[in-house]
């Protein structure tokens, strides 16, 4: 836009929001999925929508969100890189008296009063679900259970809390061994590599546990290339829930999945009313998400929309 | 002679570069106030010995004593804080630095650390003048030719008040003027008691200047000798190993004239660079370019070879017009041209004797048309040994070679492609006497063959040697053109350059 | 003898060795190549089917080096190509009619050919710097093949599509065949034929190139061109080998890798002479190392350290300056310290 | 001919690309003003400032290796590396500050001295060995901590919050006060000091400079552990920016500083640019970001073509007015 309708900094007096929303990228069809559901969300819900992508940089967002600051708009969300470090531009947003609603990643401010509310998946959760399933699925047996771990990009917050959340809920009982973990940065290409090598160095896996979908399937074309049946020989525990993945949670390919939504959308934008409006909201809002199991997938499949 | 204490004495030096022995067992000595010319063959070991000496090389065995103390220098920098200052043979200065950091860097004026610019370029010009020249200091080095960047390192070396001062062929590029100034400093430094080691393979001005002379062959000492008391025909002897019978002996066969044109240019021009000129060159004619130091000489080379674009006038061949746009053009019309610029424009460092010897011709097949290895080598072996290339192994990394080979290979990358027209600028710079009447006599039987040649060169003898026809140059202008018939003498020649009269 | 000790390529080769040996050490059944369901099966054949694309970027990249020049924005015309063969292909009715699959697998070579010669002409035509003229399609060329895969990841159920980068013929992986295939090709092009002598010319010294009638400009496209062709089977493989395109993530980092198996493999980033099995031997190192920290279980905490370390060792063992100082004692006195008195008197 | 004739002034040629580019990011900031409300603010350029005063002094020593033909990888690793220091020191072990940050930029000098020990006395190529480098401070930041770790130091956050009014409502951070006195010293040492000037010559010739007798391994070491010691000060200023430490920060800020170096005219092969157009290629980059934000309705891949389409633009014209002139 131009400019032609007379300056972004429209406020809430015509009764049109406009929305900062800074998104972390586009590195996954998750993330894009996400930011999908915001776009599409915003103009349902008739709010102007500013939208940035950061490229993975916490820079680009911090930048982002100083130019909303400046273009006064109505009230602010972001998706955060990373946890820390937002305390700085988050009180130059609340001296600007615009407020602002977390999406996906919480920050670690002390001071939480510089935020609304924190809408988002609650990773180490994801984990646990993860975990549980497994513990009930394994509860009969007595012999080791081996388990390899995809996990996500070293260092990213949903990596680090998947693999607390899993191992928390494992550690309480010592058959379950993680004999192999490794990086495979959210990718089925680094999937596929990483869980050829893992296949070679042990014979005996029982579970894989990936961090995502895409390294999922990629393992298993990995597992199916080594002549094992994946979701058989070895079984296959995932998080996300993308379509790709529900196909092959379907065909019994994967075991388990654990839902992680992207679909922040509607209720952001309900969020972002309220807040605009100064209703006061929950701090902490969690997506509604859920498990799926192989018949379930079978059935939630065909009304899947990313 | 007082009593000879030597300032510099090296002793049983020995240099070997994988697969060559550069130096072996050479003795060596320099005293106080005089010139000392070190002499020998391309290759002999020359510039080995003075970068050996001043530590750009490691030593395989032998001592060096300067001052009487023993010392080894870790690297140029050590050997000047000694007060050893040395112009190498390939001109060393950093182009990208204007022309008063050259001379100056490492010893910029300066106060409190802090770089006193006004002083640097008012030391420079200073120094300059001292040689005689007048230009723009804070010009880039990369604007000057060849030759000025020579006068400059020689600016630079001179300034340093050292005990010893090395030259390496400083004057295998300055014409007449520039050397008799370059001699006059060499003298004043002399007598401030100042020795002067100095290379040169032109004998006239070993003999003008040096006082003794140490003659090396194959890396190895032939002996050392006062300048007075050995012949030039006995120096030549002991450098080359044999007697070279006929080395003032060159007559060209007088041009037919009746030779077709075969590049004609007409007021061909170039701002900046040189003013538009009308130039014939016959079919088989050699025709020579003199003139000053910048005078446009390698200008007018580049146009011809469409190097540079003219901006005005109009080029013919064969009394057809063409346009050269880029030198592959010209090549296209058989015309070659080699620079005088041998680092910047000529050599891959990188690549071996025998690629940069096949190079232009490679080019001008195109890539998918290779020449076949055995038509390689035999080109290869031809032209090593009818220049006499050392070391004669033609898979051996150009850099190297010494720099009088170097330029033999360059040479005989044009001389392969038999071209129609061949354009040599500065062709002999840095080669030895017996190469260099061998080159002259290609020339020479070149062009009876039909071979147009335009030869540039800053010595006026071999100009006039060679020439059917000499255009001279002024200030970027072509002011005359001669022909060489019997009463043109170099006094003629450079009467003509310094009056910039048209004949 | 004495020539195999002096070869450029034996450093390199010994790390390999070496690295492939400690595998051994923690997998006994490393060096194990079986027959499975018809094909060749084992972890020396992993690090050469996954490694593939990496030595095929490479060898683009060799030449694009050897001219002087780098090209950072092969990892985007991996991702592109991959994502518009990937887009036709599903879009087809049929996935697997083979013309069908070579008509898409067609499409995306000719964009990379097109961006290739966009590259060359920056860099020859325009004369810009290669660095920042391959960063401008290095950075656009992500959006643009999310732009072709709408964000997305775009799954293909293609058998024919599937052989590029996943599939077997003869018992070897395709890829393998590929790569030899254009290992060949490269090295008739520049060996047999003179285009080598031209580049390293080129990359050696532009100017007296150009005086020596070489049409620089072409060289240079023609390197650039051939880098992003490269890099397009690459992308190919890449995709098929996971039957998807993620224009995001395809690729991402391969041109730090390909660069940095090129000077592994003994090619100065300044240009001049290059070495092609260098080149494959330095990419088959960084494959090997990568997957010897996957299986000999490096916690991915300390995996950049393991890297650091090995690249810290190939390179100082490929030096000869450090060869000569770790393994022969200096022949050369130390320096003696020219006196107070032998100081050059500095001109005030 | 060494002066170009502009008009009536003359300007000397070695300076016209860096004019061209200055002049070029006025036009830029012109049309973004003309596209956008609120745009054409002093405001808005002193942010771009503010936004990358760390990229600004990373640029800053990478310009000095890349002038002697060199080229430095590890600075973004570093940078993260100095992050993850501060903040583990501060915020775990309780240090203060005034320890920590002389820690951090010795420790990040000292790298970059290693680094350049290697490339010059074991000749490897300054790619390979920062490469390396790059590795190494990464995986340090992971054996440190894989998770962020805020920093709450009362100096940190005072000097991060903390803000210099300039005349007219205008004002800046601290970081950019630091980042202009880094360019202001880094010049004068280019220009004034034999430091400098060794870097030049150098960059023109290694080989030349060697036998002009100039110190070129105290040189090349030098400016690599000056880069070393500005990815630690960029690194500080990045902690001060976003009061955190991360592993992952500042990935891939190495190309972003050449990137910045080699708009603003300075030739990768070394021995010709300037510090001025080093701070106007991080300026131009800053700028094209800011317009992103501004433009405000770009889908993320439109983003990165629109930011690769901007570059070659501005690249392009760069390019061209120069050339222009020239002849
Ligand atoms: N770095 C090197 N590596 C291998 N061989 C070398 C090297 N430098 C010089 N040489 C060889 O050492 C020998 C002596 O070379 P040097 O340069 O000293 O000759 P020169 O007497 O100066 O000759 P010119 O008159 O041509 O300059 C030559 O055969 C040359 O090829
Ligand atoms: N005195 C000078 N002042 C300014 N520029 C000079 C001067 N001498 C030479 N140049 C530059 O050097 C380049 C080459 O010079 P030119 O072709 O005119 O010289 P030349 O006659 O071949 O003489 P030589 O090569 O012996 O110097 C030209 O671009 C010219 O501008
Ligand atoms: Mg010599
Ligand atoms: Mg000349």
């Amino acid at each position: 836009g131009c400019g032609g309708d007379g300056g972004s900094g429209g406020s809430a007096d015509d009764g049109k929001i406009t929305m900062g929303f800074s998104q972390v990228g586009a590195e996954s069809g998750w993330r894009t999925a996400n930011t999908k559901s915001v776009q599409g969300a915003a103009a349902a819900a008739g709010v102007t929508l500013k939208f940035s992508d950061a490229q993975q940089k916490q820079e680009n967002q911090i930048k982002a969100i100083r130019s909303y600051i400046q273009q006064k708009v109505d009230v602010i969300a972001f998706s955060p890189v990373v946890e820390s470090g937002w305390d700085t531009v988050l009180k130059e947003a609340k001296n600007a008296s615009i407020p602002v609603i977390l999406t996906d990643r919480a920050v670690d401010s002390a001071d939480t009063s510089l935020y609304k509310t924190f809408l988002g998946s609650d990773f180490v959760e994801e984990g646990r679900k993860a975990g549980t399933w497994l513990t009930e699925e394994f509860k009969d047996s007595k012999d080791p259970v081996n388990i390899v771990e995809l996990q996500g990009t070293t260092g990213s917050a949903p990596a680090n809390d998947r693999k607390a959340g899993f191992a928390e809920v494992i550690g309480a009982d010592p058959k379950f061994k993680v004999i192999a973990s490794q990086t495979g940065d959210f990718t089925r290409a680094k999937g596929k590599e990483v869980m050829e090598a893992f296949l070679k160095a042990n014979p005996d896996i029982d579970v894989l546990y990936a961090h995502n979908d895409d390294m999922g399937l990629g393992a298993i074309e990995a597992i199916e290339g080594a002549g094992k049946v994946p979701g058989k020989d070895i079984k296959i525990i995932t998080i996300d829930a993308v379509k790709d993945g529900m196909q092959a949670l379907a065909d019994g390919k994967i075991s388990y999945i654990v839902e992680c939504s992207p679909l922040l959308g509607p209720q952001l934008m309900d969020l972002a009313a309220k807040a605009v409006k100064g209703e006061s909201i929950p701090a902490r809002v969690v997506t509604e998400e859920t498990t799926f199991t192989q018949e379930q997938a079978k059935e939630a499949l065909p009304s899947r929309q990313y | 002679m007082t009593a000879p204490v030597p300032i510099l004495r090296m002793r049983g030096i020995s240099k070997e570069f994988p697969g060559v022995k550069a130096l072996s067992g050479v003795d060596f000595r320099l005293l106080p106030g005089e010139v000392h010319a070190l002499m020998g063959e391309n290759g002999a070991g020359k510039s080995t010995l003075i970068k050996v000496l001043t530590g750009v090389h490691d030593i395989d065995a032998g001592e060096i004593e300067l001052g009487g103390r023993k010392v080894v220098f870790a690297g140029p920098s050590a050997a000047q804080q000694a007060g050893i200052s040395t112009v190498y043979q390939e001109v060393n200065l950093c182009t990208n630095l204007s022309v008063a950091e050259n001379i100056l860097i490492g010893r910029e004026p300066r106060r409190l650390g802090r770089i006193q610019w006004g002083r640097t370029r008012r030391r420079a010009a200073e120094l300059l003048a001292r040689l005689e020249l007048d230009i723009d200091v804070s010009a880039p080095l990369s604007a000057y030719s060849p030759a000025m960047q020579q006068m400059v390192a020689i600016a630079r070396a001179v300034d340093v008040s050292a005990r010893v001062l090395i030259l390496d062929e400083p004057t295998s590029s300055l014409d007449t003027g520039e050397v008799a100034q370059l001699f006059r400093v060499m003298r004043k430094l002399k007598e401030e008691g100042i020795a002067i080691l100095f290379v040169s393979h032109f004998l006239d001005q070993v003999y003008e200047i040096s006082d003794r002379m140490t003659i090396l062959r194959n890396g190895r000492l032939v002996s050392e000798h006062l300048t007075g008391e050995l012949g030039q025909v006995e120096l030549v002897g002991k450098m080359i190993g044999r007697e070279l019978a006929d080395l003032e002996k060159l007559e060209g066969k007088p041009l037919a004239r009746e030779t077709e044109a075969l590049v004609e240019a007409e007021d061909l021009g170039r701002a900046g660079a040189v003013e538009p000129f009308t130039l014939t060159i016959h079919e088989g004619e050699v025709v020579g370019l003199a003139g000053l130091l910048g005078s446009g000489r390698t200008e007018i080379a580049r146009l011809l070879f469409g190097a540079d674009h003219a901006g005005t006038g109009s080029l013919k061949i064969d009394g057809r017009p063409v346009s050269l746009r880029t030198p592959r053009a010209a090549m296209n019309h058989r015309i070659a041209f080699c620079s005088e610029n041998r680092r910047a424009e000529g050599l891959i460092p990188d690549l071996t004797v025998r690629e940069n010897l096949i190079l232009a011709l490679q080019a001008a097949r195109g890539w998918s048309r290779p020449i076949p290895r055995r038509k390689q080598d035999e080109l290869v072996d031809k032209y090593i040994s009818a220049l006499k290339i050392n070391p004669a192994d033609p898979e051996q990394l150009i850099r190297n070679l010494s720099g009088g080979n170097q330029q033999k290979v360059m040479l005989a990358r044009w001389l392969i492609l038999e071209p129609r027209l061949l354009i040599l600028d500065e062709p002999t710079r840095g080669i030895d006497v017996g190469a260099k009447a061998e080159i002259q006599r290609l020339v020479a039987s070149l062009s009876d063959g039909g071979m147009a040649v335009l030869f540039i060169s800053a010595e006026l003898e071999e100009v006039l040697r060679l020439s059917h026809k000499i255009g001279v140059l002024r200030d970027r202008r072509l002011v005359a053109e001669l022909d060489n018939d019997d009463d043109l003498t170099t006094d003629v020649l450079m009467e003509t350059i310094a009056s910039g009269a048209r004949a | 003898m004495n020539a195999v000790l002096r070869h450029r390529l034996l450093w390199p080769a010994v790390v390999l060795a070496a690295l492939l040996l400690t595998n051994l050490l923690f997998t006994g059944t490393f060096f194990a190549v079986q027959m499975r369901d018809g094909h060749l099966y084992g972890s020396l054949i992993d690090i050469v089917r996954f490694g593939a694309p990496l030595i095929l970027v490479a060898l683009g990249m060799t030449l694009v080096i050897a001219t002087g020049g780098i090209d950072l924005s092969v990892g985007s015309v991996v991702s592109i190509s991959g994502a518009l063969a990937c887009l036709r292909i599903s879009g087809m009715d049929d996935q697997n009619t083979v013309s069908g699959v070579v008509a898409a697998a067609g499409l995306g070579l000719v964009l990379s050919l097109a961006l290739g010669v966009w590259n060359g002409l920056l860099v020859a035509g325009v004369g810009i710097q290669p660095i920042i003229a391959t960063l401008i399609l290095m950075v656009a060329g992500r959006g643009l093949a999310q732009l072709i895969t709408d964000g997305q990841i775009i799954t293909v159920n293609s058998g024919p599509y599937k052989l590029i980068g996943g599939g077997y013929w003869l018992t070897l992986p395709f890829g393998i065949i590929i790569v030899l295939a254009v290992l060949a090709l490269t090295a008739v092009l520049t060996r047999r034929l003179a285009l080598g002598l031209l580049i390293e010319s080129v990359g050696g010294n532009a100017e007296a190139s150009r005086l020596a009638g070489i049409r620089s400009r072409g060289v240079i496209i023609a390197v650039y061109t051939f880098a992003a062709l490269c890099a397009g089977v690459a992308g190919l493989m890449i995709s098929s080998n996971v039957s998807s395109a993620d224009g995001n993530n395809a690729g991402l980092w391969i041109e730090l890798d390909a660069i940095l198996a090129v000077v592994i493999g003994g090619t100065s980033l300044a240009g001049g002479r290059f070495s092609l099995g260098g080149t494959v031997l330095g990419a088959l190192i960084i494959q090997t190392l990568t997957t010897t920290i996957y299986s000999i279980g490096v916690p991915p905490e300390t995996t950049l350290l393991f890297k650091a370390l090995v690249v810290t060792v190939v390179c100082l063992l490929q030096s000869p300056a450090f060869r000569e100082k770790a393994f022969h004692r200096r022949r050369r006195p130390v320096t003696a310290p020219p006196a107070a008195e032998e100081k050059v008197r500095v001109p005030a | 001919m060494s002066v170009l004739v502009a008009g009536r002034r003359a300007v000397p040629r070695k300076y016209v690309p860096v004019l061209v580019t200055a002049c070029l990011f006025a036009a830029m900031f012109a049309a973004g003003g003309l596209r956008y409300d609120s745009f054409a603010t002093g405001q808005v350029v002193l942010n771009v400032f503010i936004d990358n005063a760390f990229l600004l002094v990373v640029a800053v020593g990478m310009t000095f290796v890349i002038l002697t033909g060199g080229i430095d990888l590890s600075v973004g690793a570093v940078v993260a590396l100095s992050t993850m220091i501060s903040a583990s020191l501060v915020t775990d072990q309780g240090w203060p500050s005034p320890a920590v940050i002389p820690l951090v930029l010795a420790i990040g000098a000292a790298l970059g001295w290693a680094m350049g020990c290697i490339i010059h006395y074991f000749e490897i190529q300054p790619f390979i060995v920062t490469l390396a480098g790059m590795f190494l401070a990464r995986g340090l930041c992971y054996t440190i901590g894989t998770d962020s770790i805020s920093i709450t130091d009362e100096t940190y956050t005072a000097l991060a919050q903390a803000r210099v009014d300039l005349p007219g409502g205008m004002s800046v951070s601290p970081s950019v006060v630091i980042a202009l006195v880094v360019v202001l010293v880094a010049a004068y040492v280019l220009h004034y000091t034999r430091l400098g000037r060794n870097v030049y010559a150098t960059g023109g010739s290694e080989q030349s400079a060697l036998l002009m007798g100039l110190p070129v391994a105290r040189t090349k070491i030098a400016v690599y552990t000056i880069s070393g010691f500005c990815s630690a000060l960029g690194g500080v200023l990045l902690s001060l920016y976003m009061l955190s430490g991360y592993g992952l920060h500042a990935v891939g800020m190495e190309l972003d500083a050449i990137a910045a170096v080699v708009i603003g005219g300075t030739l990768l092969t070394g021995g010709s640019g300037y510090l001025l157009g080093t701070v106007l290629g991080v300026l131009v980059l800053g700028l094209i970001q800011t317009i992103i934000s501004f433009e405000g309705t770009l889908s993320s891949w439109w983003t990165k073509i629109f930011i690769g389409l901007l570059l070659l633009v501005f690249i392009l014209l760069q390019r061209l007015i120069s050339v222009r002139r020239r002849t």
